[in-house]
Parts: structure tokens; sequence; C-alpha cells
């Protein structure tokens, strides 16, 4: 059965503080819970290196960020305090689905405080709040190899790696700037891991990206149709790639502010009015946008 | 919830993942079984019939615990788990998998059973995972298997992660990333 | 300074039935440091045969040709690596042929201050000022100084050829008819200039074919038949 | 003086070889194909040294194994058997473990990993191929390929490598406005030249040029050979130049190796290659070329 099945036919999952009748508690089968956990580790221990993984089928629907949702389903505990963040929205249909589904599986508590989780997945941001050491972000990847734009072949990307020959991705960057005069990317933004792999860190906007430098906390990485695993452990250095006269820029939201609650240190959405064409700027982590909200409202 | 074997490996795999994320830190396992050896559960929440181990100088360790993860053994060269009992691998360590540079992943993970671990002077770790250097004292590990170790680990990313394991249900980490000193 | 011991040279054209030409045999004579030993004979005799021997461009068939070389000491030319002969050619031993090898589109200047400023170890401004000196003694029009020698006329290549050959000062220096298509004032010069060398210490070993000439300028003869 | 690089029987050989390979293939059956097990031994025993500063040519006929040899030496491909040994003068600081200690020479270069050989590479070599798509990426900037050598030397700063690929370019005569053009709008002798640049930009100590000024003009032929002359003392590099073309390997070089059916056959100065060929096959190919 796959998970769109399971939440249609379940009514109140989890609600008796049991894992949902019939399931395993963290829903997959043991034996593809051991190698995704498998795979976690070395992905921890070579940080940067995307570790394949099985070939095996999961009782998972693609497109739901399987590749998160398998990292999470192999090492939720059922004291974890769970939150899911939908390109910063914690309320989402997809959010909120894959929220319930690991509730009535693991039977976990959930909130949207990023500083009360112990357990975050998420897809396209990183909470503004920073994080600790004792929580885990799991971030969901469509493609992992960051490579990938500047050589087609997967055989050729590998040996790219091993042999830490990066010099076109390197010249892609120059070619960017010769014709453009700056580094056209805006998500996906390359980094180096740990002084040698270059890993993608998922579509995050380059807003987020000096988050994953030195952090206190685990990132880990999971690409479901491609079934790669990598992660970026605590304290590790994560460096964008820049030139000496061409510096990475995060976005600049000098002299916006969030609409909603005023923040002007936050990543923030462009909105769009209909009727005036006016411009407006809301927090795009809503989680974070909601406690200032109400805070000020105090 | 009732802590059922599977609840139990979730949470096992957590102080595992955590120990391997932050090396030299000292960790506890969740309320060891008076039954289960600490080393069960932690092989239990990742070995299956895909993976192969080898111990070190104790075949009957070696039979139950592959009898209790349902994995093969192998030779220790081949084996992708290793478990040491007595603290040392007489040099063997040097002669384990690696892994490739197109498939570090490959290399194996060894773990050692030792007497106490404790979060005191001994081995100095730093790199990926450490914040500044962390300091850890293992008692029952043979001095030279530290030497070994950072010998097969220099070539990163190939390497051999290590878990340390002591008689108490503490659990610490050395990946290949780390950086190994003495003080 | 050098001593040929029983030199011949053969030539073996696989191309041709094997057919086998003897150009020079039982070739022995010896030349003191800064001696000058005139090779005669007659044309067709192998003279050239024997200088060519000596500068390595003929591979010799047997007989040992023994060089007190500054930088190896004593070695057989004729058995010498490559290598070692590259580099005592690049240090020590010049060879002034009866044409110009013509190194196209390098300007008749440069031509000599080429070895003068490899081997030498002078400035370009000192190298300059010698090879000016070289060329206007041997009367070559200033105005040729920057042009390819290509277009030269045959005795204007040829004093070229010798003001490359001597400006850099070699420690021995290997002659084949150097003098043939010159007029006699330029030969004259061309004396001169080697009389000079001479003086400086280069041992000599040359072929002219004006055996008047070749008594004036040499110590001794050696008859090559 | 001691060679920059050793080299001592390297072989290539493609398919799966058999016991009689050896004896069957060279100079003497006149082939290099084994008519037992059909492989191919593109190179075969082959030992020679270079030395700094040294512009060695490699003369002989298509398939003789010249081209072959190129790629074996700049890691493009695996040889089969040999050894190839840096001196170390050479000056590897970052791969410091190649060389054992009490020896002037590197352990065997062929047995190193790939990642070894790629440092290898782009500190000490250059190559300039016959077919410029070889060498270059054709549709990103003459720029940015020469640029891609020295991002792979560890170079991060644009201003430095544009003005870094300028001087190049000025120096083989490519006008430095078009720096930006991709090289598909060059010329053939233009293309030529900005490959010369490219393998100029990491300062290497060996260049390997394999049939540089096959299919070019005369006219353009003649000025990629003067800029390479030029260039040799200029920067004291160490050559191998193959080439068909026993012209091109006079004006260029000072030592010779003439090869057929994957054997040298015959080494020596140029001017004795030329003038007092030894080998049979040296004899017909200066016979039929000047």
């Amino acid at each position: 059965m796959l998970m769109r099945e399971w939440l249609q036919n379940e009514n109140e999952p989890g609600s008796d503080g049991a894992p949902a009748a019939g399931y395993p508690f963290g829903f997959m089968d043991e034996g593809a819970k051991k190698e995704i956990r498998r795979s976690i580790l070395k992905a921890v221990a070579i940080p940067g290196y995307q570790v394949p993984y099985g070939s095996r089928e999961m009782p998972i629907a693609r497109g739901w960020g399987t590749g998160g949702l398998q990292i999470t389903l192999s090492l939720v505990k059922p004291d974890d305090i769970f939150k899911v963040i939908d390109q910063g929205c914690d309320g989402s249909v997809n959010a909120v689905n894959i929220k319930k589904f690991v509730a009535a599986v693991a039977d976990v508590a959930i909130t949207t405080d990023t500083r009360a989780a112990t357990l975050i997945q998420t897809r396209h941001r990183i909470p503004e709040e920073p994080m600790t050491d004792r929580q885990i972000l799991v971030l969901q990847v469509p493609y992992p190899e960051a490579l990938r734009e500047v050589e087609p072949s997967e055989m050729e990307t590998r040996r790219m790696h091993a042999e830490a020959d990066y010099s076109r991705m390197w010249l892609f960057l120059y070619e960017d700037i010769v014709k453009y005069g700056e580094i056209t990317i805006s998500y996906r933004y390359p980094v180096t891991v740990n002084g040698r792999y270059i890993t993608d860190p998922s579509p995050i906007p380059r807003w987020d990206v000096p988050k994953l430098h030195m952090a206190d906390t685990l990132f880990l990485f999971g690409a479901g149709r491609e079934k790669r695993i990598y992660a970026i452990p605590p304290h590790t250095s994560v460096e964008p790639l820049e030139f000496e006269d061409h510096k990475f820029r995060t976005e600049n939201f000098s002299g916006k502010a969030c609409a909603r609650c005023g923040a002007t240190d936050t990543y923030l959405d462009e909105v769009i009015d209909n009727a005036g064409g006016g411009r407006s700027y809301f927090c795009s982590d809503s989680g974070y946008c909601d406690k200032r909200s109400l805070a000020w409202n105090h | 919830m009732p802590i059922n074997q599977t609840i139990r490996n979730h949470m096992i795999f957590r102080v595992i993942l955590q120990g391997v994320s932050h090396p030299g830190n000292v960790l506890s396992l969740p309320d060891p079984h008076e039954d289960e050896p600490a080393v069960f559960a932690v092989l239990g929440c990742l070995l299956d019939n895909e993976v192969t181990l080898s111990v070190i100088g104790d075949p009957a360790l070696e039979a139950a615990l592959a009898r209790h993860t349902a994995s093969r053994t192998a030779h220790p060269e081949n084996a992708d788990y290793i478990i040491v009992r007595n603290g040392t691998t007489c040099g063997k360590l040097a002669g384990f998998k690696r892994g490739s540079l197109e498939y570090p992943d490959t290399g194996a993970t060894i773990l050692y059973l030792v007497e106490e671990l404790s979060q005191a002077t001994g081995v100095v770790l730093s790199g990926p995972g450490v914040n500044g250097t962390v300091s850890m004292r293992i008692t029952g590990l043979d001095p030279s298997e530290l030497q070994l170790l950072r010998q097969v680990n220099s070539e990163f990313p190939l390497g051999i992660d290590a878990i340390f394991l002591d008689q108490s249900g503490h659990i610490a980490c050395i990946p290949r990333s780390s950086r190994i000193g003495v003080n | 300074m050098i001593t040929v011991d029983k030199l011949s040279k053969t030539f073996t054209l696989h191309i041709l039935n094997e057919k086998r030409i003897a150009a020079c045999s039982d070739i022995s004579f010896s030349v003191p440091p800064g001696g000058f030993l005139g090779l005669s004979g007659p044309s067709g005799a192998g003279k050239s045969t024997v200088l060519k021997c000596l500068y390595r461009t003929y591979l010799s068939t047997s007989g040992a040709i023994h060089y007190n070389s500054a930088a190896y000491g004593r070695v057989d030319l004729a058995t010498l690596p490559d290598r070692a002969v590259i580099d005592i050619r690049d240090r020590e031993m010049g060879y002034v042929s009866q044409f110009l090898k013509v190194i196209p589109r390098v300007s008749a200047l440069d031509v000599i201050m080429e070895p003068i400023l490899a081997r030498n170890g002078v400035s370009r401004d000192a190298a300059r000022e010698r090879a000016i000196g070289l060329l206007e003694r041997l009367r070559i029009p200033s105005h040729l100084f920057d042009a390819y020698p290509a277009t030269f006329s045959g005795g204007e290549q040829q004093r070229i050829n010798i003001a490359r050959a001597v400006g850099w000062k070699p420690r021995l220096l290997l002659l084949d008819e150097p003098t043939a298509s010159l007029d006699r004032d330029s030969v004259g010069v061309v004396l001169e200039i080697l009389k000079e060398l001479r003086e400086e210490g280069t041992t000599m070993i040359g072929i002219f074919h004006d055996t008047a000439l070749l008594a004036s300028v040499t110590d001794s003869v050696y008859h090559v038949c | 003086m001691e060679p920059l690089i050793r080299i001592r029987n390297l072989s290539k050989r493609f398919g799966q070889g058999c016991s009689r390979c050896r004896d069957a293939t060279g100079q003497e059956q006149d082939t290099n194909l084994c008519p037992h097990c059909g492989s191919v031994m593109a190179c075969n025993d082959v030992s020679f040294d270079l030395f700094r500063n040294e512009a060695l040519g490699v003369v002989g006929e298509s398939g003789s194994g010249k081209s072959t040899l190129v790629r074996l030496l700049h890691f493009e491909w695996e040889a089969s058997e040999g050894a190839v040994e840096m001196h170390r003068s050479a000056g590897l600081e970052n791969l410091p473990e190649i060389f054992a200690t009490g020896s002037d020479y590197s352990f065997n270069l062929l047995g190193l990993s790939h990642f070894q050989k790629r440092q290898l590479r782009n500190a000490l070599m250059g190559i300039v191929y016959q077919n410029p798509h070889l060498g270059l990426r054709m549709q990103i900037s003459s720029g940015g390929n020469i640029a891609e050598r020295l991002l792979g030397a560890g170079w991060r700063h644009i201003g430095k490598m544009r003005r870094r690929s300028a001087e190049l370019l000025e120096r083989t005569e490519i006008p430095v406005e078009r720096m930006d053009e991709p090289p598909c709008n060059f010329s053939g002798g233009m293309q030529q030249r900005v490959q010369i640049a490219k393998a100029l930009s990491n300062n290497p100590l060996i260049l390997f040029l394999d049939e540089v000024t096959t299919g070019l003009d005369l006219s353009v032929q003649a000025r990629v050979l003067d800029l390479i002359r030029n260039l040799r003392s200029e920067f004291n590099l160490s050559m191998l130049v193959v080439s068909h073309d026993l012209g091109v390997i006079n004006l260029l070089c000072q030592r010779t190796m003439v090869m057929k059916s994957g054997h040298v056959v015959e080494s020596g100065l140029t001017d004795q290659i030329l003038q007092d060929p030894q080998h049979r096959y040296t004899q017909l190919l200066v016979a039929s070329q000047l």
C-alpha cells in the first residue's frame, strides 16, 4: 500500500497512541530501514559524499519527498517532536500529510516551533532560527548531483568526485561571470563540504547556504528517486563556490520587511497584489513568522 | 507505547547516529537489557543478510551475532563489519576494506568492545562533528590500534569508521573524517 | 685534445639491396690543444665524412674518436651517448659546414646571437655587440642585420654561417670548406678571425680546397685517401 | 646530467593478449597486430629518457605507436606494462609520497592513483593535440579554456585568470579582444595557438605536441612552429614532439626516435637520423621525404 492510499483510508491516525493498526513502527520493513541507517552512518563519516543505497522499492509513493521521508522513518523515535516544512511553510498539504503520516506510524508529537522540534523534515528551506546539536534536519533532495549541470554521465561525475576533478564546475561559474557579470545560480548553489566534495545543498535559496557552515546541527539529505543519501555533520566547513574577486552573496532584502511580522532579517517571499499590482513581502519561514506575530500581538 | 524490538532499534540507532556525528562524545545507550549485551543491540539495528561481519578472536560470538542479525560471516579483510573483542586487531586493521575513491562508502566499520569509555584526557579528536577538539579516554584498547586507525584513515575519503562500545553500555565513534591525536 | 684511432665509416643502404659504400677507412691522427690540423686529399676521399663522424652527424662504423672534454673528461665521440654529444656540441664543439643551414624566419643578428646567449652566459647587449662586431668585420651591410638569411646571396649566407660558428668561441671547431664560396677579401677576414680564435685557445680541424691556404693556416696536415 | 623523466619498457596492448603477441609483432614482422589472438601491440617495449629543456622528436607513419606513446605518458590511457619515473627536481611538493627516501627518482608513476596522476598532470604537463577538439571545449570561451587549467591548479581569482589568459593569448598571437569568443569561431591555426596557450597556462615542465601542425596551411604551420621554438627556450620546456613530418622534427628537435609497428627502431641525434639513418625503415622515410 502506498502512503497516499494509506492517508485516504485512515481517518484518525495514531489517535489511540499506538502505531496505526497493521503497520510496524516506522512503517517501512526492518531490512529497508537497516540499509538506510547503514548508508546514513557512512554519509556522516564521509561528509558531502553521496552514498548510493539499494534498489529495493519502498512502500511510499514518489514525489512526496520519499528520500527525506525514508530517512525520517528509519531514525524517528517515539519521543521525537516532529516538524515538517515545505518551502518554509508548515501548513501546506504536503507538509500536513507527511506530519500526519509520521505521527501515525511513529507516534511522535508535532510542532511548528523550530526550537521545540527534535527532528525536522524540510523541502527548499532551512529554518531561520538557529538549531542545536540535539536536533536533526532532514532535507528532501530532487537532484543530488551538483555536477550534473556540467556532466550528464553518472560514471563521469563519479570519477570527477573520486579524483576531486572539479575544474569544469569552476569553469561553469567562470563562464557565468564572464557572460553575466555574476554567478546566476539562485537555488542549489554548489558548496564544498569539508574541503573535499562539491555537494548540492538541495534547492534552498542562497540565503540558507551559510547556515550549513560550522552549524551545531546534523543535516541529512535524501534523494528518493536517485537513491542517494548524503550528510553534512555539525561543525563541518561548508563553503559556497566563489572567487576571490567574485564572492558568494546571499539574496539582498535590504529596505524590505515582512508585511506580517515586520522582520527585516529573514528570507522574504515576494507577493504581487493582483488588484493593485503592488508588491509586498512575507517571511518564507511561516513558523518563525507566526511566533513573531504572536509575540507582537501580546 | 510498549517498547518493542523495532522501537528499541530506532532508539539505539539514534544514539549511534549522534555518536558518529559527534565524534569522541561518550554517549549512553538506552536502558541496557540484562540478557542482551550491548553489541547485539547495536548491530541489531544495522545488520541484515545484505552485509557481512567478522569477529576477531571469538568464533562463538561471531556465530551468535550472525544468528542474531541474520548477516553472513566473512574473513575480516572482506567483512563490512568487524567486531574486535580484546582490544586489538593484531595489526590486521591495515588490511581491512577502506573502499575505493569511486565508492569510499564500501570501507569497513570496525566495532571495538572495550572496558571503559570516558570523557577524559586520552585520544584527542578534531574535524567534522567536533567543535574544536574533544578528548576521550578508551580503556582496554591496545594503543597501537589508534596509530593504525590514523594510518588507514590518512587518505580520506578512503578509510575505516570506528565505533567503541564499553562494558557499561557507553558508545563513542571515530569516523574516518576525524583527525586523531593524543594528549 | 683529440685523437682519432683507426676510424672507418661505411654506409649500408638497406633500401638499395644492402649496397655498401666505404666513405673513409682507417683514419688515425691526433691534434694537441690549441692545434690546427688540416685535412687534405682528393675529393671523395672522405674528408667531410671524417668531420661528420667527429661531430656525430655520422655514426662511425669502427674505430675511436678520443676527445678530452672540459665537461666529461676523456670520451669517445664515436660511442658517447646522444645526450652527452648534444651537451658537448652545446658547450664545446662548433661546426661550420659548406652551407648555412638556414633557420627559417630568424634574423641574421639573431642567428649569431643565439649561441652566444645560450652558451656564453652574457647579457643580451654584450651578445648583440659581439654579433654586430662580427657582421661588420665580415662586411655584411647593416641593412641586412635584421633580415632573414634565407634571402641572402651564397657568399653572405656563408659569412653568417662562420659568424654563428665562431661567435661563441667554441673549444673545438670543425671547419668544412668554410671559405669555399667567399671572395678573396672575405677569406682574409675569416682567416684573421680564425687566427684570433686560436690565440684564445680554440683547437681546430679544417678542410680547405685551396692547398696554399691550407698550408698557411694549419700546423699540420693529415692526408685522407 | 640526469634525465627529467625515465621511460622503461612501456607497452600498450589493445585486446586480451597472448603469450606470442610480443614475438609475433614489431618491426621484423612489419605489423603490430598479433595474428594469434588479434590483439594490437600499439606500443611495444619503448624505453627512453627525456631531459630538461630538450625537445625529443618521435617520427613514424600513422599506426607506428607514436600517438599512443603520448597518451600513455599523459596518463590518458593505461599502459599494459612498463615504468615511468620522474626526477626529484621536477619539484612535486604536493606529492611527496611518490618519492622513496634516498632515491632521486619517483616510484613508477603508472602505479599512482587516478587522483595522483591528475595532480601530477596538472602540475607538470601540457599537451597540444592534432585535433583541437580533443584539447579545447569548442563552445566555451577561449579565455575559459585557459582558465579551466588554472582552475584545476587551484586559481580562484577571475581577474588574475583573465590577465594570465590575456598574456598567454597575446604570447600565442591571438587578439586579446577575442578572449571571450569560443574557439569554434576561430581558424585552424588560431585554434592550435589557443591550445598552445592552454597547454602553457600552468607553466608545465613537459609539453606533449602531437602532430600539431598537421592539416594546417604551410604559412600557418610556419608561424605555429616558430611559436613553439621560441616558447621552448623561453619557458625552459622539455618537449616530446610527435610528427610524421621530418621537417618539423628537424626544426624543433635535437634528438629523435623513429617508431614503427609499436617499436622504437632507431634513435639518435636528429641530424644523424636524417643524414646517416641506420635502419631500413628510417632510410625509406628519409628518402621519401627529403
